[in-house]
């Protein structure tokens, strides 16, 4: 691997820290010990990372408004966090009275622990990955898959029709936006052979000069980048897509009925399937770990996979201070009309990339019938008459 | 290792639990995850089949449950398209109030 | 028997009793979540890893998520159903509980029979998720594509079953 | 094509955020406890009382004439009306009250009793940092609390201030003129009374 030349002992400086923990421990146990350390950091890093993002984030949305952000609480409004978090420990726990009880405390207990658990996959630096699972792409969608039942308990639990409005909006959608999610990534995982992420990382290293050979820099994997963008953007319930809890018309969706620490667990289950999200982004598309430019590779590995992980986190907040909530028909028709044929289209070309062998041809075969069908989908497509007009359509 | 018979005996309970559920809940809705529930328990007999059986690599009873899963999401679909159909047309889902032909 | 198998057969027993025997339907419908993650836990305990992640992702994912839908779009027919007490002596119940239990004696007793000629202990089968792929598209490719064309029609089939009738009124 | 508009967007957004940090013109907002702006002239809060002179007491241009209890909306407004007189801000002897309680937790600045007001007793304030910890006793001001010189109204609402402090001028004036016709008659009666009858005049009404 072309990696080599990185300063080892800070690259893996975990994994030797993990090992040497483990060496206090009777053989035995020393797997066990070693998973422990990998889940601690995992349930330590990651709401970490949270914490920092909701600063940054309302900092950065400050920015974009013309605004200072948060900047009262500690140097620049850093403990931020720690007075919300103090605030959401100590507020009141209130379920509605007609609520069922077990389904509204359950549903942030199962939303989070199934965020969690599609950590446990995400290969965050050479050699760093908690289970190396042959499946792992498939278990990191299964995970996300189960998040939406969990929403439909919370919204549905709470015997508020805001509540459940903004449950069945969120289901609807997930579902929705799921499909083309798998679809683009299927694409890289035809071309790299493999479920498993740590193995889909290692067939994006290698460089040609300085660059790297990540998907993104081809037609089809951009093009699937984008289209996993959006996906991702929806899965996880973020501006523009965020009409699940429309606070302006919502209240708050699914948790409208939830106060205090029980609110907590959807927030920070929201930010964290966005680091997952943008994790799995990064690990498809950009090369993982893996430096951006071949001498870069003196930083650690690990480093690179959360710089990118920031800058995702980074460009999601700019759509966020951008665009505008979508409308719930525009959105399903952009899922059904224009990311789904277009992710199908790409699967299409990704097998002609495949099996049209090295060369220039390829290059431009796949560029112009993406760019074409982009172009007409955009300007032809029939969704442009339902983004004009709306059509009222009631339930029953 | 648990010996195939447990799992056969978990599945057989599970099917017989769907089979209940199927023949006694009048409401259509219920009648269909009781099939699935049958379903599923032949998928388990599948899988387990499959691990204990002569040729695992071969992968026949795997290859069995995943297309079993495969029809049973598309007979889902179908099956609640129906049920919704139906409500639409006779305002209820009760299959006791189903039995007439015309609609 | 590993106590690990007691525990996810407990929990999917559990969950399918649940499904049958609750009141409220969407109840039901989250018990019957219960069985299938039960289920796909068993598979996993099978080492049909890639089985197990896809019983999760149908089921759990999509499967649990239009039995929901389907309940709440039809929410006004929710009949009471005839209380517990009287229920147990209905003709209909004691009926099904009776095939039940004849379908599940017979079953067990076909499996106690022989038990002893199954086999208890194999070893661990080296399948990865590629050769299921390659099986996919080599030696069943046909059930695959049929499986498509099934889905297909069913996607299809099912769009046009619940569809806004057009001006029907 | 299709995502122009959005990256034109995002650009937007971008130069938002990158020029925030460069020039200060760019943020909309106020640091505000440390900096604060100027509120405009036409601002208002809650009602209060503008006495003349130093003497708070003395100088309350209210007359206890009811009329704002009467029309104001919520009814946050108790007046209790004195049994003696004391003169006006214009001269006359008229009633004060002896209580005049505005309750802040239920006015809801209207102005109607600034309208109604036929003596430019009260009027609004810009104080709006009126937290307290006692949400019966804090919010209720009695009339020492609402009492506020005529200069702090001149403070806050100059023009306003000043267009009062013209009419109140204007009338002083033409009471001081009316009460010298008065005395002027009174004494040409008293004159034509002492020339007719040799008797001494009673002595002129009210002072200015």
């Amino acid at each position: 691997m072309s990696g080599m030349n990185v300063p080892a002992t800070i690259d893996q400086i975990f994994i030797l820290f993990t090992d040497w923990v483990a060496h206090f421990f009777p053989a035995a146990i020393r797997p066990i010990v070693g998973v422990v350390l990998g889940v601690i950091g995992i349930i330590s890093v990651f709401p970490g990372l949270f914490a920092l993002t909701t600063v940054f984030e309302r900092k950065g949305l400050g920015r974009m408004q013309n605004r200072y952000g948060p900047n009262r609480v500690g140097p620049f409004g850093f403990f931020q966090p720690v007075a919300d978090g103090i605030k959401a420990l100590t507020k009141e726990d209130v379920v509605p009275f007609r609520a069922d009880g077990v389904l509204h405390f359950l549903a942030p207990v199962v939303l989070l622990a199934a965020v969690f658990m599609g950590f446990a996959i995400l290969p965050v630096g050479r050699n760093m990955v908690l289970v190396d699972m042959d499946a792992g792409l498939l278990f990191f969608f299964a995970m996300g898959a189960s998040t939406e039942l969990s929403v439909f308990m919370a919204g549905w639990s709470s015997r508020n029709k805001y509540s459940l409005l903004g449950a069945m909006r969120a289901v609807a959608q997930m579902i929705s936006y799921e499909i083309p999610l798998l679809l683009s990534s299927v694409v890289v995982i035809m071309v790299a052979g493999t479920l498993s992420l740590p193995k889909i990382v290692e067939a994006q290293a290698g460089y040609t000069g300085i660059w790297p050979h990540w998907y993104v820099f081809t037609p089809w994997g951009l093009a699937a980048f984008l289209m996993f963008g959006i996906a991702a953007t929806s899965e996880t319930n973020r501006s523009p897509f965020d009409l699940p809890e429309g606070e302006s018309e919502l209240v708050a969706g699914y948790f409208t009925e939830y106060s205090g620490f029980k609110f907590a667990i959807f927030f920070i289950a929201e930010y964290l399937a966005m680091f997952s999200m943008s994790g799995i982004a990064t690990t498809l598309f950009l090369g993982g770990w893996s430096a951006p430019l071949s001498f870069l590779n003196v930083l650690p590995s690990w480093f690179w996979f959360f710089s990118k992980v920031m800058c995702f986190i980074f460009i999601f907040i700019w759509v966020r201070g951008t665009l505008p909530r979508l409308r719930q028909d525009q959105l399903m028709n952009f899922a059904w009309k224009f990311v789904l044929p277009f992710t199908l289209l790409d699967l299409f070309v990704t097998a002609l990339w495949r099996f049209m062998g090295e060369g220039w041809a390829r290059w431009i075969v796949c560029s112009a019938i993406l760019i074409a069908a982009y172009v007409a989908m955009g300007r032809v497509g029939m969704f442009r008459k339902n983004f004009a007009h709306r059509r009222y359509r009631y339930a029953e | 290792m648990t010996p195939l018979a447990a799992y056969l005996m978990v599945a057989a309970l599970l099917f017989a639990i769907g089979l209940a559920g199927a023949l006694t809940r009048r409401n259509a809705i219920l009648v269909l995850i009781g099939i699935e529930l049958m379903l599923n328990a032949a998928n388990l007999n599948l899988i387990a089949f499959w691990r204990y059986g002569p040729h695992p690599e071969l992968l026949t009873g795997m290859m069995f449950a995943i297309f079993s899963i495969a029809v049973a999401a598309a007979e889902a679909a179908v099956g609640l398209g129906l049920v919704i159909s139906i409500y639409r047309h006779a305002r209820t889902t009760d299959l006791e109030q189903m039995n007439r032909m015309k609609g | 028997m590993s106590p690990i198998f007691y525990l996810l057969a407990a929990i999917t027993v559990a969950g399918g009793l649940a499904t049958v025997l609750l009141k409220n339907l969407v109840h039901c419908a989250l018990a019957v979540t219960i069985a299938f993650l039960g289920l796909a836990l068993l598979f996993l305990s099978l080492d049909a890893q890639f089985a197990g992640f896809v019983q999760i992702l149908v089921y759990i994912g999509a499967v649990a998520i239009l039995v929901v839908f389907a309940i709440l779009l039809t929410r006004e027919a929710e009949v009471p159903e005839s209380s517990p007490a009287g229920r147990v002596f209905s003709k209909t119940w004691l009926t099904g509980l009776v095939i039940a239990a004849a379908v599940f004696a017979m079953l067990g007793w076909a499996v106690l029979q022989s038990a002893q000629a199954l086999p208890n202990e194999t070893a661990m089968p080296a399948v990865s998720v590629r050769d299921i792929g390659n099986a996919l598209v080599g030696r069943y490719v046909l059930p695959l594509e049929i499986v498509a064309l099934l889905l297909t029609a069913a996607t299809i089939g099912a769009v046009i079953v619940a569809m806004h009738e057009k001006e029907a009124k | 094509m299709l995502g122009e508009g959005i990256i034109k967007g995002m650009l937007e957004t971008a130069k938002n955020f990158a020029g925030s940090y460069v020039s200060k013109e760019r943020l909309t907002t106020v640091q505000y406890p440390e900096e604060r702006e100027a509120l405009p002239e036409a601002s208002r809060n809650f009602p209060i009382l503008i006495y003349d002179g130093p003497e708070w007491e003395a100088g309350l241009r209210c007359v206890a004439c009811q009329i704002c209890e009467k029309e104001c909306p919520p009814k946050c407004i108790l007046i209790e009306k004195s049994a003696d007189k004391k003169p006006d801000a214009v001269g006359k002897p008229q009633f004060y009250p002896t209580r005049f309680d505005i309750d802040i937790a239920v006015c809801m600045s209207c102005q109607i009793c600034v309208e109604v007001c036929p003596f430019e007793a009260i009027k609004m304030d810009k104080e709006f940092e009126l937290a307290t910890d006692d949400r019966f006793g804090g919010l209720l001001h009695d009339r020492h609390q609402l009492a506020k010189s005529n200069e702090y109204y001149h403070q806050i609402h100059p023009v306003e201030a000043a267009e009062v402090d013209a009419r109140l001028a204007e009338e002083r004036a033409a009471a001081a003129a009316k009460s010298k016709a008065a005395a002027e008659a009174a004494a040409a009666k008293a004159a034509a009374a002492k020339a007719g009858a040799e008797k001494p005049a009673p002595p002129a009404g009210g002072g200015a």
